[in-house]
């Protein structure tokens, strides 16, 4: 909300007012391609708007946030309006995951696609409640079977990553720095057997 | 109780009080000796669990007989380290104890990071679904389609699937896996040899089809014929 | 898009900020009433803000705009932007069909009329969200239920035989390899989804 001294109509502000009109009615995040494909411009130049918009549309400065996120951009509500965002709205696609959804919701992000059956395998419990749960949150979908008879696959979406803050699947932190005491374990493990065995 | 739960198994033992999963964590860093765990309080502790269950969960006590056999060859080692034992390497029954352990920890411990990041950014608010005044997307068309390929797809649901796959050693195959395809082993050839249905799985995968054997035996659906000690079980329906 | 002399922190001023959140985040116009409620502000104070909005966010001036509809208050897309949200929008989406929709088509057109649970038992997985696809791009319609208190049963429709170039029900390719009757095939998928596991 800021009051301006007049309308500037440059090519690049004008250009922003058109991807604050496309952001503002998407129904999801846009990538820097698909805006200008949209614009019909260069991507330089879209980024070149975008970054205009991000200046103006931020935390503190405005109640709508510009965010790079699931690879694209989007818009979202400023966090000073949290409270009356709980009051008006409801949040069904986060609220309350269970132990068991987060931990399937994890297998499926680091080694998706992914069955059912591998899933099962690791959490070493069935995995289908939890699964048709994810996929109607839609945090998950199908992503094929592997071979012609072989279990449907899953992969996480577009909607897991927006809902977590990820720009990419590479924003997770990487397993191996997950768990770290388990490495630790296991060199003492061997490090036993190697005497045992001997 | 599931699977899972056999992990959080509360013990209440001389040498040790607190979940089934920190039991083993501390044996594996040695910072609690395995010949002071009586092993056969844990196994009493499962039972009662059980008991308090109407039907038993077969995955949960899979997984639940699997951890206690690694515990009870580890042990084995300890009390009798220069024993020669046959097939049983410590060295391995360590490594699938740690591995599966370590596997289901990260993905414990990766779920928990996820759970923090949800909460961090449980004060940013976003729409889901089309804004109240987008244009209407027009209907997606189709171009023409191969009708081929709808034959094409219910082959590929009608084709057999394939054999259990090899590359998880050390996992844990739900027991049901083996009991449907027992069942249907039943079914189309009435009679099978056990050692054959098995040959090439991991150790794992054995013991859980070998637990899926005795659950058909206990429940009426098949007979059990072995002409002499370690030689195959040759399978067939109870009624034939 | 405004630049604009400094950050103007009045009260209004910010209850104008969390507007523009709420209105970011709703998925349908809403009302001064729920408003002022989400906000815990007076209607009145609530109705000063929004026509602060209501200057700034409006044709010429931005690419998003405040319109007030029969549902309440909403944004919209700039008239500047129609082009392109036309483009963004309208792009033809020659999307094929996802191995999850092809079979579930074929399960329909082979087996039907059948319900959602056979389909589901004989992919193996949920067929909820490949069904409501198929039935929003026409291929596959409710066929009524078997017994009164049975669950709905689909069937492949007139636009299904179009797009495939069949002449009607009976020009399906044959399957008589896997057993020609309906019942015999069902028998067999069913038995093999058995095996294949969850």
């Amino acid at each position: 909300m800021q009051p301006s001294l007049r309308v500037i109509d440059n090519p690049v502000d004008r250009l922003a007012r058109t991807l604050e009109a496309l952001l503002v009615v998407a129904g999801r995040p846009l990538p820097t391609a698909e805006l200008a494909a949209a614009t019909d411009e260069e991507e330089e130049r879209v980024e070149t708007a975008l970054a205009l918009l991000l200046g103006r549309y931020r935390e503190e400065r405005s109640g709508i946030v510009l965010e790079q996120v699931a690879g694209g951009w989007a818009f979202r509500a400023a966090r000073q309006a949290a409270t009356a965002c709980e009051r008006l709205f409801d949040r069904p696609v986060a609220r309350g995951l269970s132990q068991a959804a987060l931990e399937t919701l994890a297998v499926v992000a680091y080694l998706g696609p992914v069955s059912r059956p591998e899933i099962a395998r690791i959490r070493g419990v069935a995995a289908d409640s939890a699964i048709a749960g994810l996929v109607e949150r839609g945090l998950v979908a199908e992503a094929g079977r592997e071979e012609a008879a072989g279990p449907v696959r899953y992969r996480t979406t577009a909607l897991f990553e927006r809902v977590f803050g990820l720009t990419g699947p590479g924003d997770l932190p990487s397993l191996d720095d997950l768990g770290g005491e388990a490495d630790e374990l296991r060199a003492r493990l061997e490090d036993v057997a190697g005497r045992r065995g001997a | 109780m599931s699977a899972a739960a056999v992990r959080d198994l509360d013990l209440d033992l001389e040498a040790f009080e607190g979940p089934f999963d920190l039991l083993l964590t501390l044996v594996l860093r040695e910072e609690l000796e395995l010949v002071d765990v009586d092993v056969a309080e844990v196994v009493v502790a499962f039972v009662e669990r059980l008991a308090e269950r109407a039907d038993p969960d077969l995955d949960a006590c899979g997984e639940f007989l699997v951890l206690v056999a690694a515990l009870l060859e580890l042990k084995v080692r300890e009390l009798f380290p220069d024993a020669e034992v046959e097939e049983l390497d410590p060295e391995d029954a360590a490594e699938e104890l740690a591995e599966r352990l370590a596997v289901y920890r990260r993905f414990r411990a990766a779920a928990a990071w996820l759970e923090q990041r949800l909460a961090d950014r449980g004060d940013r608010w976003f729409r889901v679904g089309p804004a109240p005044l987008a244009p209407t997307p027009a209907p997606p068309r189709l171009p023409p389609q191969e009708p081929a390929r709808l034959a094409e797809a219910i082959r590929r649901l009608a084709a057999e699937p394939p054999a259990p796959s090899l590359h998880h050693l050390g996992a844990f195959p739900p027991v049901s896996r083996f009991l449907e395809r027992f069942r249907t082993l039943l079914g189309r050839r009435h009679r099978f040899v056990f050692d054959r249905e098995v040959e090439g799985l991991a150790r794992v995968e054995q013991a859980v089809a070998f637990l899926a054997l005795l659950e058909l035996r206990h429940a009426g659906e098949v007979a059990l014929s072995q002409p002499a000690p370690f030689a195959p079980i040759v399978c067939s329906p109870a009624s034939a």
